[in-house]
């Protein structure tokens, strides 16, 4: 098999597989789950085979003749590492919904959706043309849209609703920047564009709405509002949602476009920066006051994502690296700590914090599981969160803006605060809930699962950085 | 066709079009709608009256006949389904009358005035019609497509009957 | 042939009629047949019609362009589904035949509409489709329909008066009424007082008859208050037909694109697109927010029509296309929901898309569609409106068209919301999913909407011809 | 002699018999008046054709029109004087003002 196809493989089977389960769920419910964790395993395994021909310098390209010119799919470092990231963690989550899902009604959308959006994610991570870009990236926002309302009632719909119009709104203004691009650069595709914008910097107006379309996905001020509302979903789902994947999205395709294709101008280096240094601050105000455990950890993605932006928007090679290893360490430990939510949600039905305690005594994997996460978070050695955190912050220190800097190690500071606060308060202390056992076992092995890679991450931090370095290397063009 | 002779025409004309215009106001402003429709009969004839004089006898022939008659048979026995209007309803739209239609003379006056302020560019007329251009062979040579038309729209109009004054069971 | 596809429905209409009894029962496979016919025919000749290959025919010289033949289909295709929905609908069998019979008559209409090249025969073709439709709005003689068949007749009427003064004027300056003829006297006097009075009358007419914001009053009330399979028709095709279809091909073929048409298309479009959609989000009658839908998407078909530019004809010609897809599509689901549940009234339904699948995921996926939501066809036809616009300068105009685009999604998700998401409402635990003739027809069109968008791709070069190596 | 200067005697009552028919359709309460307005209408329109056909030199063309024009004013008038009549079945009266069911 050649390597192009592989990489079509890892798109489209998961794309037109979903639409396979519900039928399939009709027939039989496990060969259900089963095929759809095969269905992201095949993508995980397609992205493994390209890790060894991308890391030798190879780019795969597959192009298709249409009439908007040629389409192109591209896998180079950077999108096979968020290949992977995605759906590593991807397959994570739809093993631990096989246990979490099995209580509620209508599980053939769920698995339908959930499979059909990381295949999108695939598919967008690959895209080199905006076109198809564009489509992927709509593609996950009706996926997400109807699992925020997964629970059908009123008000959930109606937080779904706002959800999917806030990020319609910002990928329609994106649209209008690809359209500008287009009419720049003459092509929608990236290679294309690249090479034309060689000395023509892009027009700023372009480069604000595509920002706000970045924006409005990765839940950053202003149009961060959504993300918190769509704590409404079911767990897995904002893990997915939060955590791993969706908001990770804007970051990819600022890191693709903006990083990789069409370079800034000087002076959004400074205001990328500041916007994501308000948004983590902010964020992270509205965490510590926050006393919902879902819609905390919400706040706390939005204040993460602000770090992994400031990593990709600052300039330089340590800060840029650190950005994307941000981006795997990130979405493993924040992917346990919503499916660790998850399950203390689905036994107590509990999901304020105050009203909630002592769960250590019952639930201690699920407690331990938490803790690691959120050590990695916080960002405490030896742990993977800590490498991220150190080369992001370090590599911003290089640059001119220590002010920016100085509002990041505050933030630092405050995620330390808030999000020990949840741990002690949910699982320490005097009970203050019926006290119940452990979740069913797959959920608890997924969270040990990616505690264990949290943990993983940061011992053997030589491959995952060795990764991001080449890539990083290989967007600034320091290696061919 | 001669323009002087036209001009010569055209005091007549005015005079015929004055009296159809009075009739088209009594169309809108009888209260009886039978008199209203008869007032529509009437100027339906001057306007036929008028073709002729414009030298277009059959268009003049099917304005007289249809117009003239059939439209005026279908309005009066629609007006005749339909109840007397009573005193109160008398009074009423005499009340009314007088209120809605004071400004039509206003507005008359107003269109009137402002067309005859209208002036452009002379426009050049267009080549006359080829000598021998009969009704007949226009109608079913290059304008058959229209008869097509004409019956695809009366067959409509039959099905209108069927379904819109078919008494329902 | 393409005079078959006026003569055909005459013939059908008249052998149907004969006094046999058995000939009622032949009058729906007639039509379908008839209507696949029409489908054929125009996916047969359009590859010829792009290559540019006139056609020698007595009545309809040079007929065949790709706009015509693109039209032709959307006219087969919604024809073919609305006398499905006609089926599961009518009721009383004699009714049904009725209006079996005058569907055949507003398809002859709207046919030869679409193939005329004289301005007079365009008149008399589109007053055949206006008339068939005042009579079926009308057709059982309840009093919204009466209601709404009255507004739309008197609107109509005017309309066409409209335009026949106008012809009249054309007919005296040119001495003829072929399109060709007129465009070349207009060119000769392009700005003068005259001309300009016999454009905009026959402009006005147009637009109403189009249902553009602020001539819209008649719209709603014919498309809400008609029998479900004559507003499937009536959305879907007829108002488009004899309003949209008849302002491209003139403002193409005759009129021209100066300054000022150009201006007054912008200025309607952008008023209907914005307008129309703030409207829909207000209704809470299905069938009204359809409507409103309706006159907000002919809004984006001007914009585009506006650019003049290759491109954004193509994408207007697409869009209506599209939207004669996707609007009947909710117009077939917005029946399916009144006939199982007995309402219209949005905050009456609940939870529907459990109780019939079918009926909710299409209704998804053409709502989607007319949002302008990859990877379904209305997305490709908004994204090059939007191009072309952005393309000819018209920024502003870009702007609010992506605008709106919002707006259509806030209030398709506020449909969604009422009436198939959410939980089931009482009342509603019974409903069924209605029967094939409803549900076939919607996974029909459905079909057509997400092959089209999958396929446009590699569609657009072969028959958007202009917008090639966009 | 041109255009402009032969049309204008005759378009200055064709335009006052279509703003007698509009001024009419306009305030008017009673259905079958608003049929009668179009019907006004219509007549100005007709003489129209008729002076189009005059001055172009087509009067043959004219009247073909103005044949078939009158042909469909029937029919729409039909068709129209059905439905009121189909609506004074239902609420006994001519008022147009009992249109008013369908809002929104």
């Amino acid at each position: 098999m050649s390597l192009d196809t592989i990489m079509l493989l890892v798109v489209v089977v998961p794309v037109f597989g979903s639409l396979l389960l519900p039928l399939v769920g009709k027939v039989c419910k496990s060969t259900r789950n089963g095929l759809a964790l095969l269905l992201v395993l095949v993508s995980l395994a397609g992205s493994l085979m390209l890790i060894g021909p991308v890391m030798s310098g190879k780019v795969i390209t597959l192009t298709f003749p249409t009439g908007f010119g040629q389409m192109m799919l591209m896998a180079d470092r950077l999108a096979v590492f968020m290949a992977l990231v995605s759906s590593l963690v991807g397959a994570i989550i739809v093993f631990y919904s096989w246990g979490y899902i099995s209580h509620y009604e209508n599980q053939n959308e769920y698995y339908l959706l959930v499979v059909l959006f990381l295949g999108a994610m695939m598919g967008l991570v690959f895209a080199a043309n905006l076109l198809i870009l564009y489509i992927f990236w709509e593609i996950t926002a009706i996926a997400s849209w109807r699992l925020i309302g997964f629970f059908r009632s009123p008000a959930i719909v109606l937080r779904a609703d706002k959800s999917f119009l806030v990020t319609f709104f910002g990928a329609t203004m994106m649209l209008l920047g690809f359209i500008m691009v287009r009419e720049q650069a003459g092509s929608w595709d990236l290679p294309a564009i690249k090479a034309a914008l060689v000395g023509h910097p892009l027009s700023s107006a372009a480069v604000a709405l595509i920002l706000l379309g970045i924006l409005s996905k990765s839940a950053t001020l202003p149009l961060q509002t959504w993300l918190p509302d769509a704590g409404v979903a079911p767990s897995p789902v904002t893990a997915l949602l939060h955590a791993a994947v969706l908001v990770k999205i804007g970051v990819y395709a600022y890191a693709r476009l903006f990083v990789v294709n069409m370079p800034l101008p000087e002076i959004w280096q400074t205001i990328v920066p500041a916007i994501a240094g308000v948004s983590a601050l902010v964020a992270a105000g509205a965490a510590l006051l926050e006393t919902d455990l879902k819609r905390l950890i919400a706040f706390s993605t939005i204040s993460q994502i602000g770090f992994i932006f400031l990593g990709l928007s600052i300039g330089g090679e340590l800060a840029l690296a650190g950005g994307l290893l941000y981006i795997l360490m990130h979405g493993v430990a924040k992917g346990g700590l919503f499916l660790c939510a998850g399950i203390v949600e689905q036994n107590t039905h509990c999901k304020d914090i105050t009203k909630l305690g002592g769960l250590i005594k019952t639930m201690p994997v699920t407690a331990i599981a938490f803790l690691i996460c959120t050590f990695s978070v916080i960002g405490i050695p030896p742990l993977g969160g800590f490498f991220s955190k150190y080369m992001v912050i370090a590599g911003a220190a290089k640059g001119p803006h220590l002010w920016i800097v100085l509002s990041f190690v505050g933030t630092a500071f405050l995620t330390i605060i808030y999000l020990m606060r949840v741990f002690v308060m949910v699982f320490m202390g005097e009970p203050k809930t019926e006290l119940k056992s452990e979740g069913s076992p797959v959920m608890v092995w997924s969270v040990a699962l990616l505690a264990l890679l949290s943990i993983a991450g940061g011992l053997l931090i030589y491959y995952p950085s060795f990764f991001a370095t080449e890539a990083t290397r290989q967007i600034l063009g320091l290696i061919p | 066709m001669d323009p002087t002779f036209l001009k010569q025409q055209l005091l007549m004309n005015i005079i015929l079009m004055g009296a159809m215009l009075l009739g088209a106001l009594a169309t809108v402003m009888l209260r009886q709608l039978v008199k209203a429709a008869i007032a529509l009969a009437f100027t339906s004839v001057v306007l036929c009256v008028v073709m002729f004089k414009l030298n277009a006898p059959w268009a003049a022939v099917f304005e007289l006949s249809v117009c003239a008659g059939l439209i005026t048979v279908v309005f009066i026995s629609a007006v005749s389904l339909v109840k007397p209007a009573t005193e109160e309803e008398r009074a009423a739209h005499i009340r009314f009358k007088t209120r809605r239609y004071f400004l039509l003379p206003l507005v008359l006056l107003l269109v009137g005035v402002g067309l005859s302020y209208v002036t452009g560019q002379p426009l050049p007329l267009p080549a006359a019609e080829p000598a021998g251009t009969e009704l007949r062979s226009l109608l079913w040579g290059p304008r058959a497509l229209d008869l097509l038309g004409q019956v695809l729209v009366l067959l409509a109009g039959v099905w209108g009957v069927v379904m819109l004054f078919k008494e329902e069971k | 042939m393409p005079s078959l596809l006026v003569i055909l429905p005459l013939l059908a209409v008249l052998l149907l009629n004969l006094p046999l009894n058995f000939l009622r029962r032949l009058a729906l496979p007639a039509a379908l047949l008839l209507a696949l016919y029409q489908a054929a025919f125009a996916l047969g000749v359009l590859p010829a019609c792009c290559a540019g290959c006139p056609t020698q025919e007595r009545w309809f010289l040079n007929a065949l362009d790709p706009l015509t033949s693109v039209l032709l289909l959307a006219i087969a295709i919604v024809a073919f589904v609305s006398v499905f929905v006609l089926r599961a609908t009518a009721g009383e069998e004699r009714r049904e035949f009725n209006m079996l019979n005058l569907v055949f008559l507003a398809v002859a209409g709207m046919n030869g509409l679409v193939l005329v090249r004289d301005l007079f025969s365009l008149y008399v073709f589109l007053e055949l489709a206006s008339i068939a439709s005042f009579i079926l709005i009308a057709a059982h003689r309840e009093m919204g329909g009466l209601e709404g068949a009255f507004k739309y007749l008197v609107m109509s009427a005017l309309a066409t008066m409209m335009m026949l003064a106008s012809i009249a004027l054309l007919l005296a300056l040119s001495g003829s009424t072929s399109f060709g003829a007129v465009a070349e006297a207009l060119q000769a006097h392009a700005r003068h007082g005259y001309v300009l009075t016999a454009l905009g009358l026959f402009l006005g007419g147009l637009l109403i008859k189009s249902g553009v914001m602020p001539f819209h009053g008649w719209l709603p009330d014919a498309y809400s208050a008609a029998p479900a399979a004559v507003s499937t028709l009536l959305a879907g095709i007829v108002t488009k037909v004899t309003g949209v279809y008849a302002l491209i091909r003139l403002v193409l073929d005759v009129f021209g694109f100066t300054p000022a048409t150009q201006q007054l298309l912008l200025i309607f479009g952008a008023i209907s697109v914005v307008a129309g959609a703030l409207a829909a989000l207000g209704q809470s009658d299905m069938k009204r927010m359809l409507a409103y839908s309706s006159i907000s998407q002919v809004g984006y078909i001007l914009l585009g029509l506006a650019t003049g530019t290759g491109l954004g004809i193509a994408a207007a010609v697409f869009h209506l296309f599209n939207h004669a897809i996707f609007k009947t599509l909710l117009f077939v689901n917005a029946a399916a929901v009144e006939k199982q549940t007995g309402t219209r009234d949005m905050n009456q339904l609940g939870g529907l898309a459990q109780k019939m699948p079918i009926t909710g995921v299409t209704s998804l996926l053409a709502m989607f569609s007319t949002a302008g939501v990859p990877p379904l066809a209305g997305f490709w036809s908004k994204l090059l409106i939007i191009a072309a616009l952005w393309l000819s300068g018209f920024h502003g105009y870009a702007l609010l068209g992506i605008g709106a685009s919002l707006l259509t999604l806030a209030y398709f998700l506020s449909l969604q919301r009422r009436v198939f998401f959410g939980l089931v409402r009482a009342g509603c635990e019974n409903v069924r999913e209605a029967g094939w003739a409803l549900t076939l027809p919607s996974l029909l069109l459905a079909a057509i909407l997400v092959g089209v968008g999958l396929a446009l791709p590699w569609l657009i070069g072969t028959f958007l011809l202009p917008v090639k190596g966009f | 002699m041109n255009l402009v200067s032969l049309v204008m005697p005759f378009g200055v009552f064709v335009a006052l018999l279509a703003a007698v028919g509009l001024y009419c359709l306009i305030v008017t309460r009673d259905m079958l008046r608003v049929i009668l307005a179009l019907e006004v209408i219509t007549k100005a329109v007709t003489l129209l054709l008729i002076v189009g056909g005059l001055v172009s030199g087509h009067m043959a063309l004219a009247q073909a029109f103005v044949i078939t024009l009158i042909v469909i004013e029937v029919v729409v008038i039909v068709a129209a004087a059905g439905i009121v009549i189909a609506v004074y079945k239902h609420t006994g009266t001519l008022d147009i003002r009992r249109l008013r069911n369908l809002k929104g």
